[in-house]
């Protein structure tokens, strides 16, 4: 299939996207990654008037830990983070775990974190780790540049704070401490399937073993990733046992709200969302050295 | 809009509909066939492409403008004159293709994989190559192949082969 | 695929008014939320062109929209068919109108649609959510002029 | 049998496939790679309603876009005579482009033609179509009850198509009836389709002798020239048909499409040559799905475990159109295969077909004619039957095996099977996979509550159609052919009436005439696909090439020998019945110092042939006395999550017999790939369609392919029973591991479930099904 024709306008920093942007308004789609919006515009269910090309805008192009956040900027590849240095360390492995189950591999040498917010798919990865990892999201907009929490940031299915002639510059995940783990659990039905199921979760242990912070979220389980708090609520303060997490997985399992589709029923997805939200508790902790 | 991609150390700068798929460009403006096109939904991978050096990209869900100013390798870059790939050796000593539809964006998926993992172990490499389809051979014989690279490529000084 | 839905509106305008609104093919075609163009051809039929924009999806989408009320019972079906992106979409909405005293009225309304082509097979998850929207959105914007 | 008692030749020699250089070097050629100056590109308008009637098409918008040069519809084909387009199994016809109604979802409605692929699409596009919406028929069963005639044009108001049967009824039903154990199961083998990774497409042209040069994707070339010839009325010598390297077949480039009946009707009108290459969405939605058999399968059985009968009723979906591509006198095709490798005393079988508002086909995906269903439905039955009696489905199988000695072996519903020794390959497998070891981890893990589930598929296929008293397409009886020429030099060629699709035939037949007459295969070029220089055949589908054309190769050979011989007599200085061929070379008898190789007398063929007719050549049109019927063990080892219902296939076991093998690196290469498509099959891969008729399965992020990281590691052994009535024993491959294994991946599963009380669950084997089946087992339990 063929997109159907547009005007393509190639940016090389953040202010010319934005220009461009401000000037082609509702017509202008911005490409970063372009793994969702190409195929989207080669089935012509997408067929934006113009594209902005953010691929050449190099200060868009970052990937580092800076003051205690680590800032991935709207060109950073998933690929990217997946072969980052400091990814094998424990309090990132929620980020490391997703990094690695995103569409498929070839997918992810081109796909963005940033990208695929904004996209903010139903079924998306990275929505879903922003909610468990509390990240903030940074938007420039006409009065300058803002920051979003995940929670503000993700509206509505393939819709988000950014509004027409906006464009999100990158993603913040705030550095956690070191008695920090996480972990992502994805059911998909093959390799570059979007998600059956997913679960993040990430938790910080306090000194005495109790949880300090807890992280839980689910992907396909709404309109876009939902954050289950209750799991949250319940989690914080206490000592992980076989009981709190089944609490936390039944918790998951209500708050899940899914469709039915070809990749299983609205019981099947609500069940596996409490599954998989134990499991990942699991893993957490079992990374943290705690087995419960 | 004008556009100038160099594919396997040759330049070429041809005038394109911003639409024009990477793809589509390397076949019908350079003329390399090699590039398969299995689908729209980015999930066959016979169209892909090693972009700069190291990334293995699908050339069907990328613009040829997104091309402009890059280095592009594609499947007829990969040999050296009359001598096969290492990565093209072991697909042929292995049997690891039969219909060849899949076979170059396999080989260029391998080929970069092998870049960022020099020795990857069978549960690697099939993880590597999870975004490329093979409908013919049932994936053995291709991680056998790739395996085999890996070997003859570690032998290999750094910078003797693309 | 094939989905289902329904709700109801609370109106502060009498059951007449709603009643001689609801089978205006101008003023419905008008409640189409994002509607760009309305060309009413007879007092039934009226074709409309909303805008789409959800996510990626972004386009015109031209619907034929047939009215076809019962007064004995007060209650206003329509047909709606449109197409756009090489796909077609049937749905089809009945309406009652209630009088609900104090010169208020409950539009009860609930309706179902049939997405086929590239929209349903490319774009079902996103299809649900946005027919849904749709239909409330035009029940509340059939409200929202009627209530000022 | 020619192999005994010989040194190594290349027969049976891994061979390093002789094709492949020039698709590692991205030279392959296949049909999007072929461009004619002047060419113009076709896109198809296609309907996104399953029934409804045509009110209008509008074409204007679509002809102001620029590039775009002509729109046909159905009304101007039928105008030209070209409305209907025969089926191969030659009982139907399909609409070129729809003509008063649709019939499926993305069914042909309008062909554009332009000077661009973008332009072409833009058209296509722009086409206004005006449907009336008809009341939808997605089921063979709701076809039955003809409330909605789907086919008006034909002269029976019925959506029954036709009713086949083969067996003995009476003696079936008295036998079931009889038996002390009985079940009875609804199977239903799924929609699906091949889906090659290379979609169909062709390029038509009008050369300047007004010959059509068609290149195609085609698994029967000479099939589509005589089909041109039959739609178009162009007479066959004004046709030639070209099919270049073709990425993948499986079935799915037999038929006929009709978007080459526009290619070639719009190169015609336009007087330019016309490329069209089909989507992937085209592909999965119009193009030759397989499958869709409704198979109530029901086994009477002693107290003991013998079987006492068999009968299998199916409801058939065909579809819009008959175009299932059967050969005309096995509408079902080889579905009497059905009672596979067990000895029962009556069987009977019969099948029902209905037209629905589907897509089109029922070809034979990577199988011969309905075999796969046949086989699926007697394991996935013969294990329920086990399970009913409380007894091993391994000795069950063994108990009713039809044995060693009962070979050629008739079968209750009417085939001859050739050869077989089902016992040892079943103790082969048993032996290798270490069947007792893993029945005591099993014991072990059910203890535990754990799920492992251990399958078997011990299956019988019938391949290589066929011998022409009973088999042919459009008349067309199946036999194949070979034509070799040796050079001067002792090189030489082979062309075959097949196409190879990734099969090796360029390796293959070089080694069968390597090995026939003591040349080097490294220089036996072969070619096929070409109608101008192939010899007539019936193609490659149906596990049909070594069965048939690779016993023309091996009898044209031997005629090339037959020829030699003389000259061989003439140089040796002897009479012909003095000379013998042996050790690949020819000597006179008893003195194996005097000798002359083929080389010498290919030489002489040309230089020094005294009095015998110069050159060295020969064709064979090989008719095969009857089927071959290859056969093999199938062992799966699983391990469910309770939780989630994932299914892992931890091991699996293929001990294959396939007769004589020609080359195991390819015979090994086929084995993979063909498990790897049952894989996908017993898991994955269904075209579904909704009670609307909506195709939900339109693009590969829904019909699911296997990766890499989902297919299980394949183990594979031989035993090797040659067929007695094939020149050199062989039986056919490519086909078995995807007709063996779906029944070995199922049976697994619910072997695993079987403490549950799980006795069935339809394919493909989803996570959601796997977790249900649980669910509802667990609620049962807990309630009773």
């Amino acid at each position: 299939m063929i997109p159907a024709a547009f005007d393509y306008l190639r940016a090389h920093s953040a202010d010319e996207a934005f220009a461009h942007l401000q000037k082609r308004g509702a017509d202008a789609r911005v490409l970063a990654g372009g793994q969702s919006l190409i195929p989207a515009m080669r089935f012509r269910l997408a067929r934006p008037a113009v594209l902005v090309d953010i691929n050449a805008a190099g200060d868009l192009n970052h990937l580092r830990v800076n003051d205690g956040v680590l800032e991935i900027g709207a060109i950073a590849r998933d690929s990217d983070i997946e072969r980052a240095q400091w990814i094998t360390d424990r309090r990132w492995s929620l980020i490391r775990d997703v990094s690695r189950v995103v569409a498929d591999p070839v997918v992810r040498q081109m796909a963005t974190v940033v990208g695929s917010l904004c996209h903010n798919d139903p079924a998306g990865d990275w929505t879903t780790t922003a909610l468990a990892a509390r990240a903030i999201v940074v938007v420039r907009g006409k009065s300058g540049t803002r920051t979003v929490s995940i929670d503000e940031f993700l509206v509505d299915s393939f819709t988000t704070a950014v509004s027409e002639g906006e464009m999100a510059l990158a993603v913040h995940f705030p550095v956690p401490d070191d008695r920090t783990a996480g972990s992502y659990q994805k059911i998909e039905r093959k390799v570059g399937d979007f998600a059956t199921a997913a679960a993040a979760v990430q938790l910080s242990l306090n000194a005495n073993g109790t949880v300090r912070e807890a992280g839980v979220a689910l992907s396909a389980a709404g309109p876009c990733a939902v954050r289950v708090e209750e799991a949250e609520r319940l989690l914080v303060g206490q000592k992980p046992s076989a009981d709190l997490i089944r609490a936390a997985g039944e918790a998951a399992s209500r708050r899940s709200s899914p469709q039915a589709d070809l990749r299983g029923s609205v019981e099947y997805k609500k069940d596996l969302a409490g599954v998989l939200a134990a499991r990942g508790l699991r893993q957490a902790l079992s990374r943290l050295g705690v087995q419960v | 809009m004008r556009v100038k991609v160099t594919v396997n150390g040759a330049a070429y700068e041809r005038d394109v509909e911003p639409r024009t798929l990477l793809a589509y460009f390397l076949r019908e403006q350079c003329g390399l066939t090699g590039t398969h096109v299995g689908c729209d939904t980015s999930s066959c991978g016979c169209c892909v492409v090693v972009m700069d050096g190291e990334r293995a990209v699908k050339s069907c869900t990328m613009f040829a403008a997104q091309a402009d100013g890059h280095q592009i390798l594609t499947v007829e870059g990969l040999a050296n004159g009359g001598t096969l790939h290492p990565m093209q050796q072991a697909f042929w000593d292995q049997h690891g293709l039969q219909c060849g539809y899949c076979t170059p964006g396999m080989m260029l998926t391998a080929v970069a994989l092998l870049k960022r993992h020099p020795n990857p172990d069978e549960a690697e490499i099939r993880e590597g190559l999870s975004g490329n389809l093979c409908r013919c051979t049932g994936y053995q014989n291709i991680v056998k192949a790739v395996q085999q690279a890996a070997d003859v490529l570690r032998q290999q000084p750094a910078g003797a082969v693309k | 695929m094939n989905l289902q839905y329904s709700g109801e509106e609370k109106i502060s305008a009498n059951a007449a008014t709603v009643w001689t609104f609801v089978q205006d093919p101008e003023k419905v075609g008008r409640s189409f939320p994002d509607v760009v163009e309305v060309t009413v051809l007879d007092a039934t039929h009226v074709d409309a062109v909303v805008q789409v924009a959800v996510g990626p999806v972004r386009g015109k989408f031209k619907m034929k929209v047939e009215l076809t009320p019962s007064p004995a019972n007060q209650r206003i079906d329509m047909k709606v068919s449109g197409g756009g992106f090489g796909s077609a979409v049937d749905m089809t909405a009945g309406a009652d109108v209630i009088d609900a005293g104090d010169g208020t009225t409950l539009l009860k309304w609930s309706g179902q649609a049939v997405a086929r082509g590239p929209v349903a097979a490319v774009g079902g998850r996103v299809l649900d959510a946005q027919a849904k929207k749709l239909i409330e959105q035009a029940f509340a914007n059939i409200r929202n002029q009627l209530s000022t | 049998m020619s192999t005994d008692s010989k040194p190594a030749g290349p027969l049976g020699m891994p061979m390093k496939r002789k094709e492949d250089p020039r698709f590692l070097q991205g030279k392959g050629h296949y049909i999007d790679d072929i461009s004619l100056p002047g060419m113009l590109y076709q896109a198809l308008v296609r309907s996104p309603y399953p029934h409804a009637e045509i009110k209008s098409i509008d074409i204007s918008e679509a002809m102001k876009i620029p590039g775009v040069t002509a729109v046909i519809t159905g009304k101007d084909l039928e105008a030209a005579g070209l409305g209907w387009l025969p089926t191969f199994h030659g009982f139907d016809k399909q609409m070129v482009l729809a003509i008063g109604k649709v019939l499926f979802q993305y069914q042909e409605v309008a062909a554009v033609f332009a000077e661009t692929r973008e332009a072409a699409v833009d058209g296509a596009e722009a086409v206004q179509v005006d449907y009336a919406p008809l009341p939808v028929v997605a089921d063979p069963f709701t076809a039955k009850t003809d409330k909605v005639i789907l086919r008006p044009d034909r002269e029976a108001k019925t959506n029954h198509i036709y009713h086949w049967e083969v067996g003995d009824r009476d003696a079936t039903t008295r036998a079931l009836a009889a038996s002390p154990k009985r079940i009875k199961q609804r199977i239903w083998f799924q929609r699906c389709h091949p889906a090659p990774l290379e979609p169909c497409g062709c390029v038509a042209q009008f050369d300047a002798m007004g010959r059509l040069q068609f290149y195609v994707t085609s698994q029967a070339p000479h099939v589509y020239r005589t089909a041109l010839t039959l739609v178009t009325g162009i007479p066959e010598d004004k046709i030639h048909v070209v099919s270049p390297d073709i990425g993948g077949g499986f079935g799915n480039k037999v038929p006929v499409y009709p978007g080459y009946v526009c290619a070639v009707v719009g190169a015609l009108k336009l007087g330019r040559p016309v490329k069209w290459i089909e989507t992937r969405t085209e592909n999965l939605t119009s193009t030759g799905f397989a499958r869709d058999y409704h198979m109530d399968v029901e086994i009477g059985a002693s107290a003991e475990g013998r079987v006492t009968a068999l009968q299998v009723s199916t409801a058939a979906d065909h579809g819009a159109f008959d175009a299932a591509a059967d050969p005309s006198k096995y509408p079902a095709g080889m579905f009497g295969v059905v009672s596979g490798s067990y000895d029962f005393p009556a069987a009977h079988a019969e099948v029902d077909a209905y037209f629905t508002n589907k897509a089109p086909g029922g070809i034979a995906y990577r199988c011969s004619f309905r075999v796969t269903e046949a086989s699926f439905a007697i394991e996935r039955a013969m294990d329920i039957l086990a399970d009913e009696l409380s007894m091993d489905a391994v000795e069950l199988r063994r108990k009713n095996f039809v044995k060693k000695d009962q070979f050629p072996y008739a079968s209750r519903l009417g085939f001859t099977y050739d050869s077989g020794d089902y016992h040892k390959t079943l103790d082969t497998a048993l032996e290798k996979i270490g069947y007792q070891t893993l029945l005591k981890e099993q014991a072990g893990k059910r203890a535990k509550g754990e799920l492992m589930g251990i399958g078997v598929s011990t299956f019988t296929e019938v391949v290589g159609a066929g011998p022409s008293k009973h088999f042919d397409i459009l008349g067309l009886k199946m036999f194949d052919s070979a034509e070799i020429r040796i050079h001067p030099t002792g090189s030489g060629f082979v062309r075959a009436g097949t196409k190879s699709q990734g099969q090796g035939h360029e390796t293959t037949w070089a080694q069968i005439v390597a090995e026939e007459l003591g040349l080097d295969p490294q220089n036996i070029m072969v070619e096929e696909g070409d109608t101008d220089t192939a010899p007539y055949g019936l193609g490659t589908y149906a596990s049909r090439s070594t069965p048939v054309a690779g016993a023309a190769v091996a009898m044209a050979a031997r005629r090339v020998r037959e020829k030699a011989k003389k000259i061989a007599a003439h140089l040796l200085e002897a009479g012909e019945a003095d000379v013998e061929w042996k050790d690949y070379k020819f000597q006179v008898k008893g003195v194996p110092a005097k000798s002359v190789t083929m080389k010498d007398v290919a030489f002489a063929a040309y230089t020094n042939m005294a009095q015998n007719e110069p050159g060295l050549e020969a064709t064979y049109y090989y008719d095969p006395p009857n089927m071959t019927f290859p056969y093999g063990t199938y062992i799966a080892v699983v391990d469910i999550d309770r939780d989630t219902g994932e299914v892992k296939v931890r091991k699996f076991l293929a001990v294959d017999d396939c007769g004589t093998i020609i080359n195991p690196l390819v015979v090994e290469g086929q084995i993979h790939g063909g498990l790897t498509e049952g894989f996908a099959i017993a898991f994955m891969q269904e075209i579904q369609y909704d009670t609307d008729g909506n195709n939900l399965n339109t693009n590969f992020t829904d019909y699911l392919l296997p990766t890499s990281l989902e297919t299980p590691h394949w183990d594979t052994a031989k035993t090797t029973t040659p067929s007695p009535h094939h020149p050199i024993g062989a039986k056919g491959v490519g086909e078995s591991p995807n007709v063996g294994s779906p029944a070995a991946f199922v049976n697994a599963v619910i072997d695993a479930l079987s403490p549950l009380g799980i006795r069935h669950i339809d394919m493909p084997v989803t996570r959601d099904k796997v977790w249900r089946a649980i669910r509802e087992a667990e609620a049962r339990k807990r309630s009773s």
